[in-house]
């Protein structure tokens, strides 16, 4: 393989081959706190955290392995690329047929695959350990590979799990697992191992003396390993397993205090939904996979996805049944509900799984599968597509719901709802690197609110109601409160910190603004986003006036929190700060000053341009009149949220909510308003037809539904198909179907009592019965016959 | 004389013969209706026998009388035995089993 | 090559030797219980001795070989219709044989303190012993009489089982048991007559029949009617909606031991049949029916999902899960493709296991509360924990979570749904392929659902302070690890089922395919 | 005159020589059963005890030269008179008595059963006060009339055969002669039995008058003549129903259940299972020897009685609560089971026979088995009531499980017996193809559901239900019924597992030619 290749290719650091270690090592301290935490009488996290370390430490040695290796792949091309220009493909060090793109340098990636499968029994050592170690047959395909174009292609490290259907040749199809190290799976790697050890260090303190603090160890290992083998899916089927169990870890974790009812119903609610998406993922992959010739392989996929070899309109199924799963499990837009009541599970797993991690795992799947987005729903020149349409009326519609809610966890999780929305958006309209860089810097400012959250409702007894409990903290508990504003401003994209960046290139993308030439122009989009951006900076506003402004409205002396917690706020806050810098525009860069390279830094580590199995895609170009109007917006947004709380607090020192405003008088407001503390009637929608498809006027069934539902929240769909069932079971199984087994036993049995009279027990009858039958039966043949 | 004549006249023993057994409540009576019956199959069989010069017939005839001799003994004992027991020989009477 | 012994005894012995041990069980007197417990276990282990002596000589032989039959033993048994004593394995029964004797040995360690009302182990122990005999005589004949045989004697110890050692409603639910059962084998049993006839009357066993079903070019339509017969014989077993109704009320009446061999092994006779049988020797008749076959499967998911959503007893609702996975293991052998073949022997013994495992955990559950009413359980967790989390970790693996060997069962099915053989409606069975994928979401509701109400939450004020609520026990925990071992290993290494039953379906399928062309 | 006495005189008969061991059987068994009479008339009270010994070692040493025969194939078929080889020697009823395989399994089997029979009355007569030398010479007697019948081709001696069957039995079934039940039901029996043989030769009269013969194969080859078509029919009916009576078949039945409940259980047995044998095998003798050609007429008959038998049994069966009654019932069904055969068997008269005999095998050996239970089950619940079986597997495990297998092979289950019989059934009404056969076959299916259903409530009750008075101590069972309920055990059990044990043996070739 690598012979097919100049010479003087590079090769890919021998790390890239041992990343398996990465979720093995969290899926053994997953195991080693399971069965001997207690017997050994050693606390889960004397366990766990060394684990998570050594993972934090892997994964970042593999980061920068692959910022080495993929600017050596782009210094060795550099060079090549520009001979490669001219056409003389040959020095391109790739000369493999097919794909090659007129004018672009693109480079194959899959076709060294599977040109010669080998069965290598020697090398079952290497994978002997860990869940890897399959025994049988075990083929061992080591693809390395980099392109002309500057951009190495992703190293993959397959097994053949098992081929079923027979060999390839005869129709069947092997069933790879492996590891997939490319640019974007490096860097949620790092995002999930960081925020990970930063979770289970301040959970030290967090559930200090929680009853099973060993399982919530436990889970949390299990959780980062499955979203770390979801996270270096090479295949498909890989990726749906990792996507499952991180769903059980989430399942899991928010029903932590299973005890009480709405946990469990939470938990139940979260698990459900991510089943209705999963839905589509399966469909999705499946049509994928015959698509693409019986291969779950995901780099083949993209590749042929590119090429065209699959058509766009399966593409756009495909896709489209996609969406599905990621609206689920990314908490877009209809799929969103079970986000804010997965708010139940304890905090830092709110921070790791539901604000930085699993949530991603959709923007995750659409970035994976790129190509299969990006040419299906023809987002090159288009105005807009079903991604980006979802990702901008989730941001819109979530940082509404975010205005009205009394739960400080909550307006979090409506905030990531809409920011995950943003990232739908990006990739919707074809910014790639800007949706993955808005993920990297939301995983770190939002786990440090959601951890500053934490840390406040640590204070104010376990409570998150911030009308009720919160208030004036800013005196009490400095550290959070700096760390909680200096988060707070980054998602509200004030500059230079981290949110600021990654917004901005959004709204570049959608190619709107004047002078941004993004992929097409996306106006709607483009408009979401902007009343987002407005939207985020005034409910973060909200949040900090009734957390840490105002007077104390809870009982008690709040009291800032213990180092094991304080310091992972400190560490994110930093990242907050700094995090935007790695991807800051050229022109920008230049203008102040610093080398060229800082420029789009995190763009060529992360993108894969240039390589077959990516879409051939635009960048917008950056605009400071476009950066400026946005953050003016946000501004004034904050400025006049803060004016309005602040002429509350002239009135009333423990107000939280004007009760006579404007709100109360205009109804058309106050209908709004409703609407939006009602969750815009989506759980009135779902519950309000399964138990009987009650169509009575809005008000109605918000009614209803308050009475009622409030404290039966059982999944939407779970009610409505119990109702079906119970009709289904009670009228057509036990009704016609058994009675109708039932009916012909009886009728046997009464038909058998009739017959019985026959028997009268007289002589005289029998003999006449007898004789009778014998002439009627003579009768009838001799006349028959 | 014609063939047919001795199977008419089997043929109205026989129903005689039936409608004895099928009417009559006493037992002797329906014994002796069911003699008539094996009466008429004796005609049958000798006229045939004659008819086809065959012994068979004659032979089958005196088969059945001696079997037929039998047969009353036998009944006529169960009679009397349920003579004894209900003092009645009336068959209709016995109906302690049915159904 | 096959060891000697093996090739000549090892399917024979296997298959009589439980009917040994309850020759002896029976010549002894039924108060030494602790001796019949010791009889029933020791037969059992020795036939698991020898049965996976036979299944890991199997394996040995390499996968080129897996696809034919081996240790095949082959004697005149009914010699006016030349019916005969014609056994061997291959990959598609292997999985099964060691599914079955890895579960009866269980079930005999579960039964050691657990032996349900009315007691006498001696007649309980007996009837497992000979439920042994038949199944596993099921899955190794290869002659049609042999396998009605076999397949007909494991209605008696069934029926005696449910009716005896049952719940409330036992008398109900054995007969309507057998009778569903019975009508089923009648049917099949003139198919399989109809098939004698139609194919020149000299053989019943399977492989050759198939060959003369082409060679004498029976017509396509008494191929279909052939198929039908076989379809209620094997569809009632399965059970197939509408013919599943028996299925609840035996699996809710049965003792816990009946329940997990039910449902671990009873059910896949039916399934077994559909491929060994039906498909193999009817190819093309499969192709008209599998339309309708695959219509019935995806009823039955969804049905038998709506089913378990409207029950009140943790049993029943059990038992309705049972309709739905074995909906997709119809689906999968529907597509008539290896792939869906391929799934429908792994959703088998899934199955089996998984299902296995909650009727125990049922079973155990009743045990402690004497009640399996939902409403009125609760907190599970908290009074026993292990077996709180055995039971979370149960549903997990019937809802189908990657990973565990649930998953293997359902999503492949679901994958060959996609692209059924050719000569089916592939848009038909798309429309299947979505309504199974929605009955996943269905599965994890009612599991879940039925998680919560038993396991989460606090204990009701009944059962708080109840001295008889106890965590597990040993036999418990030897008759669970290995299902629940099993559960995770299969997850992880799917193909030492895939690659065991790959050959010999590939057979089945691409004489299907060239069929279908 | 003088000189034809003279001549008479003077002519040396050419007496045929008498094959005597082909009618050994006959012989041993006359013979024995003399000798048993003359012993209980000479010693009279002082032999009583040994009598059912000395009557069931008749019946095995009259087994002896069934065995003797069957074991000298070669010879077979052989009749009555010795045939030699240049001038045949043509008696006058010369064909009449045949001993073949067919005639020798039967013969087998209605010994075999006899003896079991036996060994079911032992106790029960010798309890009850009862005459019981007479009783067993009585048997002896209609035993006689089984083995005559079995090889019997001719009107006469089929019709003596019969006779002789049933004579004895009427008495026998009125033998409780102070209960009025027993009274009862030997007059129904006797009334019914005497006026369907008064039909039955009728029938006869006519067929003869037809064919001028009443030897059967004669009848087989000239009553084809058609103008007398309408005739024929009548006679070949009237035939018919005279044994239709004998295996009960519906509307003929209508003694059975009153007569089986009536009678001592013993004979209650010995009808269900000898006694219907012997009229199936009149049956199979006159329709398979003399009626082959006239198919169209007795298999539509054929049908219809075994599809209105299988299922009228079955119905009315289901609705018994009585046991002997509900085994009489049952015995209907089965009936019907065994006609199916004869109403597809044209063409295939030996597989027709094969099945017939093969179920009637496997019939007696599970029917018997169900009755040595029910024998052994009254002498502690004092009751024929099905309910009165309840909790018997807690006082009988080992006589519960026997009777479960009687009845799931009754009821065609495997790997008991009665699968096998059914499976033959099945296989000659589904083998020429013929939409009347399949059609049996179907209403046959779905009649051994419905037969299952009420097997199974006798199953359920001894196994699931409490015992009525919940007196659960163990019941003494005597030797001889043990022996019985052992015999029986085996033979459905062996007949089930290998039913090449009774399928060798009735796999007949070309019954119909006597030869």
């Amino acid at each position: 393989m690598l012979s097919l290749f100049a010479a003087d290719a590079v090769s890919a650091p021998a790390i890239f081959d041992w990343v398996w270690l990465i979720p093995a090592i969290m899926a053994g301290s997953f195991l080693t706190i399971l069965l001997g935490s207690k017997r050994l009488k050693v606390p889960a996290h004397f366990i766990g955290i060394p684990a998570v370390i050594a993972c934090l430490v892997l994964a970042l040695v593999t980061a920068f392995s692959w910022i080495g290796y993929s600017s050596d792949v782009a210094h060795s091309g550099e060079v090549k690329s520009e001979e490669s220009f001219g056409g003389t493909a040959e020095t391109a060090g790739a000369p493999v047929p097919g794909f090659v793109d007129a004018g672009a340098p693109t480079v194959a990636c899959v076709e060294s695959k599977h040109g010669d499968d080998y069965d290598d029994d020697g090398d079952h050592d290497a994978f002997g350990a860990g869940e890897l170690a399959f025994s049988g047959e075990l083929e061992l395909a080591v693809e390395e590979g980099e392109g002309g174009g500057g951009t190495p292609c992703p190293v993959i490290n397959d097994v053949t799990w098992f081929s079923n259907g027979g060999d390839p040749e005869d129709g069947g199809s092997d069933i790879t697992v492996g590891t997939l190290v490319d640019g974007q799976s490096v860097m949620l790697l790092v995002v999930v191992t960081f925020i990970s050890t930063l979770v289970h260090i301040y959970s030290t303190d967090y559930v200090n003396g929680d009853r099973r603090y060993t399982h919530y160890f436990a889970f949390l290992s299990l959780f980062t390993a499955s979203m770390l083998f979801m996270v270096l899916s090479s295949s498909t089927i890989q990726l749906i397993v990792g996507w499952e169990l991180v769903g059980v870890c989430s399942f899991a974790l928010i029903g932590h205090w299973w005890e009480e009812k709405p946990n469990s119903d939470a938990a139940l609610k979260a698990f459900l939904t991510n089943r209705v998406g999963d839905i589509g993922l399966l469909i999705g992959m499946i049509i994928l996979y015959f698509a693409a010739g019986k291969t779950f392989d995901i780099t083949t996929i993209n590749t042929m996805a590119v090429s065209g070899e699959i058509s766009q309109n399966t593409l756009l199924v495909a896709g489209l049944c996609l969406m599905a799963a990621v609206m689920s499990k990314s908490g877009q837009f209809v799929l969103h509900t079970w986000l804010p009541d997965a708010m139940a599970g304890p905090t830092p797993v709110s921070a790791l799984i539901h604000a930085a991690t699993m949530v991603v795992a959709g923007v995750y799947l659409i970035g994976r599968l790129y190509a299969v987005f990006f040419i299906g729903f023809g987002i090159s020149g288009g105005t807009l597509n079903a991604m980006a349409l979802v990702g901008g009326i989730t941001c819109v519609g979530a940082g509404l719901l975010a205005f009205v809610q009394a739960d400080i966890k909550k307006v979090l999780a409506y905030s990531t709802v809409s920011q995950l929305g943003y990232m739908v958006l990006a990739l919707g309209v074809g910014a790639y690197t800007a949706g993955m860089f808005h993920l990297f810097t939301h995983a770190i400012f939002k786990a440090c609110l959601f951890l500053g959250a934490g840390s406040v409702s640590h204070a104010c007894h376990h409570s998150f109601d911030m009308k009720a409990d919160m208030g004036g903290l800013r005196k009490f508990m400095p550290k959070t409160f700096w760390t909680f504003v200096i988060a707070s401003g980054a998602l509200a994209g004030i500059p230079p910190l981290a949110g600021f960046w990654s917004k901005d290139e959004i709204l570049v993308g959608a190619g709107v603004w004047a002078g941004t030439d993004g992929n097409g122009t996306f106006t709607l989009p483009f408009i979401f986003g902007m009343m987002a951006a407005a939207m985020t900076a005034g409910y973060m506003t909200r949040v900090i006036w009734l957390t840490f402004f105002g007077d104390y409205r809870g009982h008690g002396v709040p009291h800032e929190s213990g180092p094991r917690i304080t310091t992972p706020l400190i560490i994110l806050a930093v990242g907050s700060v700094f995090a935007g810098f790695l991807n800051m525009p050229k022109p920008f860069v230049e203008k102040i000053g610093l080398p060229s390279s800082w420029g789009l830094w995190f763009e060529h580590q992360v993108e894969p341009a240039g390589i077959g199995s990516f879409p051939a895609i635009d960048h917008g170009k950056p605009s400071f009149s476009l950066a400026i109007v946005a953050t003016l917006l946000g501004l004034g947004a904050a400025f006049l949220v803060w004016n309005y709380y602040k002429a509350l607090y002239a009135k009333d020192h423990k107000a939280t909510e004007v009760t006579d405003g404007l709100m109360s008088k205009i109804p058309l407001l106050k209908a709004g308003h409703t609407m939006l503390t009602e969750k815009y009637y989506l759980d009135h929608l779902y519950t309000g037809a399964i138990a009987g498809g009650t169509k009575g006027p809005l008000a109605r069934a918000a009614y209803w539904f308050n009475q009622n539902v409030l404290d039966k929240t059982v999944d939407t769909a779970g009610k409505t198909a119990v109702a079906t069932g119970r009709f289904v079971y009670k009228y057509i199984d036990q009704g016609a179907i058994d009675g109708a087994v039932n009916a012909s036993g009886a009728s046997a049995s009464g038909g058998g009592q009739v017959l019985r009279r026959l028997q009268t027990g007289r002589v005289r009858q029998y003999a006449t019965l007898m004789f009778g039958a014998a002439a009627l039966m003579a009768a009838v043949f001799i006349v028959a016959i | 004389m014609y063939l047919n004549q001795f199977l008419f006249l089997s043929a109205v023993l026989f129903c005689i013969g039936v409608y004895g057994v099928l009417t009559r409540k006493n037992g002797v009576l329906v014994l002796m209706s069911i003699e008539l019956i094996l009466n008429a199959v004796n005609i049958n069989l000798v006229a045939f026998g004659a008819f086809n010069a065959d012994l068979g017939g004659q032979v089958f005839a005196l088969f059945i009388i001696a079997v037929a001799a039998a047969e009353v003994g036998v009944g006529l004992a169960i009679v009397l035995l349920i003579y004894r027991n209900r003092r009645s020989i009336d068959v209709t009477e016995a109906d302690l089993m049915k159904g | 090559m096959e060891n000697a012994f093996l090739q000549d005894w090892g399917i024979t012995i296997m298959v009589f030797l439980p009917l040994v041990g309850a020759l002896i069980m029976m010549l002894i007197p039924a108060d030494q219980e602790e001796n019949h417990k010791t009889i029933a276990l020791g037969t059992s282990l020795l036939t698991a001795a020898i049965g996976f002596w036979l299944c890991v000589d199997f394996w040995n032989l390499g996968e080129a070989e897996w696809a034919n039959l081996h240790y095949v033993v082959d004697r005149n048994w009914i010699s006016v219709i030349n019916a005969k004593y014609l056994v061997g394995v291959d990959g598609i029964s292997i999985p099964l044989i060691a599914l079955t004797l890895l579960v009866v040995p269980l079930v005999i360690i579960y039964s050691w303190n657990h032996i349900p009302n009315p007691g006498n182990p001696k007649a309980f122990l007996i009837l497992i012993l000979v439920l042994h005999t038949g199944m596993l005589g099921s899955f190794v004949a290869q002659d049609l009489v042999l396998f009605f045989v076999f397949f007909e004697v494991v209605l008696l110890p069934m029926y005696f089982m449910i009716g005896v050692w049952g719940g409330e409603d036992r008398l109900y639910a054995s007969i309507k048991f057998f009778l569903y059962t019975l009508f089923g084998s009648a049917l099949m049993l003139v198919s399989f007559l109809a098939l004698y006839w139609s194919t020149g009357s000299d053989t019943f066993v399977m492989a050759e029949l198939a060959e003369r079903v082409r060679v004498e070019d029976v017509k396509l339509g008494t191929q279909v009617l052939i198929f039908g017969g076989m379809f209620m014989g094997f569809g009632i077993k399965v059970p197939m909606f509408p013919f599943h109704t028996w299925l609840p009320d035996a699996h809710t009446q049965a003792p816990t031991q009946g329940s997990v061999i039910l449902a671990a092994v009873l059910l896949k006779l039916g399934t077994y049949g559909f491929i060994r049988i039906a498909i193999q020797i009817l190819p093309e008749a499969a192709i008209e029916w599998a339309p309708w076959i695959g219509l019935l499967a995806v009823i039955g998911i969804i049905y038998g999902a709506l089913g378990c959503l409207a029950q009140t007893d943790m049993k029943r609702l059990i038992a309705f899960s049972s309709v739905a996975h074995m909906g997709y293991v119809m689906l999968g052998i529907a597509t008539l493709t290896d792939f869906g073949m391929n799934a429908a022997i792994f959703g088998m013994v899934a199955h089996g296991l998984i299902t296995g495992m909650l009727f125990f955990i049922a079973g155990s559950v009743k045990d402690r509360f004497h009640t399996l009413e939902i409403k009125r359980l609760g907190g599970l967790l908290l009074q026993a924990p292990r077996m709180g989390w055995i039971l979370g970790f149960c549903t997990m693996a019937s809802l189908g979570l990657p990973g565990l060997a649930g998953f293997w069962g359902e999503f492949p099915a679901i994958l060959a749904a996609y692209q059924p053989a050719d000569g089916i409606s592939a848009p038909l069975f798309r429309v299947y392929m979505v309504v199974a994928a929605i009955g996943t979401v269905l599965a994890a509701g009612y599991l879940l659902w039925l998680l919560q109400r038993t396991a989460f939450g606090t204990p009701s004020e009944e059962f708080e302070n109840d001295p008889e609520i106890h965590d597990m026990v040993f036999t418990e925990y030897v008759a669970w690890v290995p299902l629940l071992v099993l559960i995770v290993l299969f997850g992880f290494v799917p193909h030492l089922i895939f690659d065991l039953t790959d050959g010999t379906v590939s057979g089945f399928a691409d004489a299907v395919t060239a069929l279908g062309k | 005159m003088s000189g034809t006495i003279a001549t008479l005189l003077a002519t040396e008969i050419e007496r045929p020589s008498i094959d005597w061991h082909a009618i050994a059987p006959e012989l041993v068994l006359l013979g024995g059963g003399a000798l048993v009479t003359v012993i209980d008339l000479i010693w009279l009270e002082r032999v009583r005890k040994i009598m059912p010994t000395l009557t069931s070692l008749v019946f095995l040493a009259a087994l002896v030269p069934v065995l003797t025969l069957w074991g000298d194939a070669d010879a077979l078929p052989r009749g009555l008179w010795i045939i030699d080889g240049t001038e045949p020697s043509a008696g006058v009823w010369e064909g009449a008595y045949v001993v073949d395989n067919y005639s020798l399994v039967l013969k087998g089997l209605f010994l075999l059963s006899a003896y079991v029979i036996v060994l079911l009355s032992t106790n029960y007569m010798s309890e009850g006060d009862y005459h019981d030398s007479e009783y067993y010479q009585l048997i002896s007697a209609s035993v006689l009339g089984m083995l005559v019948m079995s090889s019997s081709r001719d009107l006469i001696s089929i019709f003596v055969a019969l006779e002789l069957v049933s004579i004895p039995a009427y008495l026998m079934a009125a033998w409780r002669k102070r209960d009025l039940k027993s009274n009862e039901a030997g007059l129904k029996y006797m009334l019914m039995g005497v006026f369907a043989s008064a039909i039955l030769l009728y029938g006869m009269s006519l067929l003869y008058g037809l064919a001028g013969s009443t030897l059967l194969s004669d009848i087989a080859t000239t009553i084809d003549i058609g103008e007398s078509k309408p005739i024929i029919t009548l006679g070949i009916i009237f035939t018919i129903i005279g044994f239709g009576f004998k295996v009960s078949a519906v509307p003929f039945h209508t003694w059975a259940p009153d007569t089986y409940e009536g009678a001592p259980t013993p004979l209650t047995a010995f009808l269900a299972v000898a006694s219907k044998a012997a009229g199936f095998v009149g049956l199979l003798n006159v329709a398979i020897v003399a009626f082959p050609t006239q198919a169209d007429v007795v298999e539509p008959f054929m049908w219809v009685l075994a599809a209105i038998t299988m299922t009228v049994g079955n119905l009315i069966a289901l609705r018994q609560t009585n046991l002997v009654r509900m085994l009489a019932y049952s015995g209907v069904a089965q009936a019907g089971y065994m006609l199916a055969p004869l109403a597809v068997y044209s063409g295939l008269e030996d597989r027709a026979t094969s099945a017939v005999v093969t179920y009637l095998v496997i019939y007696a050996a599970m029917n018997l088995g169900a009755f040595a239970v029910v024998i052994i089950a009254a002498r502690k619940t004092r009751s024929g009531e099905i309910t009165s079986y309840g909790g018997m597997f807690n006082y009988a495990p080992g006589l519960t499980v026997a009777m479960t297998l009687f009845l799931f092979s009754l009821a065609g289950i495997p790997p008991v017996g009665g699968w096998w019989a059914k499976f033959e059934v099945f296989r000659v009404l589904t083998e020429g193809n013929r939409a009347s056969g399949i059609a049996l076959a179907v209403v046959a299916a779905v009649n051994s559901v419905v037969a299952a259903f009420y097997y199974l409530n006798i199953a359920k009750q001894m196994w699931f239900m409490p015992t009525p008075d919940g007196d659960n101590s163990r019941i003494a069972i005597p030797p001889a019924l043990t022996a019985a309920v052992v015999l029986t055990v085996i033979a459905t059990i062996a007949t089930g597992v290998l039913p090449g044990l009774v399928s060798d043996m009735t796999d007949f070739v070309n019954v119909a030619a006597g030869q």
